[in-house]
């Protein structure tokens, strides 16, 4: 097996899971509680804050609020900052390359009398930076930019975005579900005033992820019930996800430069491999990229056959951003929004690395990935 | 428990995926169906061979999912020495029934293989009456 | 240690975390995932799914809503019912017993311009049937009552109030966190529309809770994503919480009636024993109250300071509604709604009882009770 999709589910770390286990049975304590156990909780949960700030150099760790998913996260920054901040104006910005959690809570806020823009992105899916500031008003309360996209790979230029957004006032949130542990985060240097990471995407397990709310940001819940979390993220703490979540992001601070360089270096010579095979093109940036992450189009071929076919005949697991494979039958709208065509996005393949995968796995896969569209070119009508 | 939903492709629908039967085009076609799925861009041919109103060869061309790829294939299977009427006749459920069902988004797939396999019959008729007429005259 | 607060957190039964625990590392699949791993994971959801369905008896497990915690199926419930039908009216009903994860919902909904009442219930935490009716309207949309209430046990009539909200044209919605698993549900003898139930409640970890939706009943999301769950709750899938949720229930559903015989009879020794103390009273129905359930008051003396007692003194783990132990040094509002004046509710013990609990600890409780009390009635001025 070589497994690609590590940006759509990762496994657990085993040094993670060692760590943590210990809250599902033993340590099984209510953080609310004020027995000694209850009290052991509270105080992992803190660690755990204390390391996730540490990742992104956050200087205060009690502006970390965990809730229990990315899409958690994403739905409190953006409905919960532009609803606390109403006053202050009515319009919201998100790029065009914004993952679906970000997307819907946006569009969930037009429909409560928000205005939404799209900032357009370039071929390669870096922010469009003059139109950006020709779409920043003073009615604008927030904008959200993901600082590295998961299907392309491309990292936007987070400070001169951030130099924009907060000369117009404005906040910023960014969706760092796919950079965290893979690039150098500083919500500081970078000026994110918000910022989503997930547990999972650094190795730890799923039910909890994380919204930075920098100093001064104004916040609402969107989910009331008891109030964890001052206030911001109400339910019983997920302890065991927290503190794995805590541990990988511990991990992740310690060994990204090393196991980002070793990813990436595997990485460039897949991309190479690979783009040797006719009438394949990268999508996403070519240098401003995650180090983990190689993305490609096929003229006139599937995404979905694509995938079947690499995992059964080759146990290869990638993901991809066709039409086909889609809930909806519509291509992914990064693949839109990067200029290509319904047909163009059709050939979409998405492989993204972890640590399982070693440089012997390039060979293999490019020679498979040549096969399978040999294969499906041969049945094709185009 | 009842109403599990289905998950994934049949055994049959990933059979004929890696196994598609009468891939490529019939040399010298009688008929010709070329269908493309609206919805997401997908394409589909059908070419067919006719003696004395039978489908003697037929052979698909794809460019789709999984999906598109199997219905296709079982398309072919199902009309392959087939009377013309009896071909016009296969649905899109039967198509999704040989293999055994596919997911309820998939559905549109199976029909895109019998409207190519309708349009490559009708096509063929076309052309056999506008030559009867030519020899008419 | 004798640990009595299972309702505020349950150790996860090591035959769940023996089935679920492969989710973390081998079949970490994403469900989406088009690919054999994403498969096996999706019929991992499923099989979960037909589980908890058959724990309540659910005739379709279609109507199972997996969401990550009970908090989040009782903002579904409340708010997703509420927004989708306000159409047809703008009344929303709850006991006055209800928990806070309910009660904010509802309270959330008033600000949007929905009438909220609050149906009373009597010394016994019973919901009074009589004031249900008469607040009763046509534009009643959504009445919200506990199947069991978590702080004082008792257990509601759930039939006759179903009676009487169908009666009116209404959707009933139970929070069943404290029942399920302890008591028989049956969702359609009992009439219930939408049923809240949490996987911790029942043995399992954390990150996995269910909203049953009756068949017709129309709801919206509440967390806009990326549309899992049929479209009403966004987020990948918490495929190890989820699988160890349907373990647990699976578990229940053998081995309740056993189970909970076993546990009742410890309890009812527990409560005859604990009040042989002077001026303690049992708070809660003396016999239509959940089987592992015991909760008293106990006056001149404030529950934090009994719980820190005996967790020190005797390594016993309860809860307490007083107004000290609470974020907002408010007494809690179940215990004003059955009328105890705010001293009377500062003394309140709350014990649950789980797998871990012999007849052995009854007499060590008593016990430890009893010094505790004399203890602090002793330092009291009253
Ligand atoms: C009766 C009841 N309902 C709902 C909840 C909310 O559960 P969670 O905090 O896991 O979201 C609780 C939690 O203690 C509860 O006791
Ligand atoms: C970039 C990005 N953001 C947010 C999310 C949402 O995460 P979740 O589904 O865990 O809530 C995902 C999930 O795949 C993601 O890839
Ligand atoms: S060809 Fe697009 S879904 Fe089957
Ligand atoms: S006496 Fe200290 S909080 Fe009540």
């Amino acid at each position: 097996m070589v497994y690609l999709d590590h940006a759509s589910a990762m496994p657990v770390d085993p040094r993670v899971l060692a760590f943590a286990r210990r809250y599902l049975e033993e340590e099984f304590g209510n953080p609310s509680s004020l027995y000694d156990r209850g009290l052991s909780v509270r105080r992992a949960v803190e660690a755990a804050r204390g390391q996730v700030a540490a990742l992104i150099r956050a200087a205060d760790q009690r502006k970390i609020v965990f809730t229990g998913s990315a899409t958690e996260s994403n739905n409190l920054a953006i409905r919960g900052t532009a609803l606390r901040n109403r006053k202050k104006g009515k319009k919201v910005l998100v790029s065009a390359v914004e993952h679906i959690s970000v997307m819907n809570p946006a569009k969930d806020l037009q429909k409560q009398g928000f205005e939404l823009g799209f900032i357009p992105v370039d071929r390669y899916g870096t922010v469009d930076l003059a139109a950006l500031e020709a779409e920043l008003t003073p009615e604008t309360v927030l904008v959200s930019v993901n600082y590295a996209n998961d299907e392309i790979g491309t990292v936007e230029p987070m400070r001169e975005v951030s130099r924009l957004v907060h000369g117009a006032g404005a906040y910023l949130h960014v969706n760092a579900t796919a950079a965290a542990g893979r690039v150098l985060i500083d919500v500081q240097e970078d000026g994110i005033d918000l910022l989503t990471l997930s547990g999972n995407d650094l190795g730890g397990p799923r039910g909890a992820a994380a919204l930075y709310v920098g100093p001064g940001v104004k916040v609402q819940s969107v989910m009331p019930g008891g109030g964890q979390e001052r206030g911001l993220r109400s339910g019983t703490e997920n302890v065991f996800a927290i503190a794995g979540m805590g541990e990988a992001a511990r991990l992740a601070a310690e060994e990204m430069a090393e196991e980002m360089a070793r990813e990436q270096a595997i990485r460039d010579r897949l991309i190479r491999e690979v783009l040797e095979i006719e009438e394949a093109a990268l999508t996403g940036h070519p240098t401003a990229r995650l180090p983990h992450h190689a993305s490609f189009r096929f003229s006139r071929i599937e995404g979905e056959s694509i995938l079947l076919n690499l995992d059964t005949f080759f146990d290869i697991q990638v993901a991809t951003g066709s039409a086909c494979s889609s809930r909806t039958l519509e291509p992914s709208h990064v693949l839109l929004a990067i200029g290509l065509t319904h047909e163009q996005a059709h050939g979409s393949v998405v492989m993204t690395l972890g640590r399982s995968n070693t440089v012997a796995d390039v060979q293999y896969v490019a020679d498979a990935m040549r096969e399978t569209v040999g294969r499906l070119r041969g049945i094709s009508p185009l | 428990m009842e109403d599990r939903p289905q998950i994934g492709y049949s055994k049959r629908v990933m059979d004929h995926f890696m196994n598609p039967r009468n891939v490529g085009e019939v040399e010298n076609a009688d008929g010709l169906g070329l269908v493309g799925n609206p919805v997401c861009g997908d394409l589909m041919q059908v070419t067919i061979k006719v003696e004395d109103d039978v489908i003697t060869d037929i052979k698909f061309k794809t460019f789709g999912c999984g999906s598109a790829i199997a219905t296709a294939s079982m398309v072919t299977e199902l009309a392959m020495g087939k009377h013309l009427d009896e071909a016009l006749a296969i649905t899109r459920q039967d198509v999704a029934d040989e293999l055994e069902g596919l997911p309820p988004v998939k559905m549109h797939c199976s029909n895109l293989a019998a409207d190519a396999l309708h349009e490559a019959i009708e096509d063929y008729q076309e052309k056999k009456k506008k030559k009867e007429a030519e020899m008419a005259a």
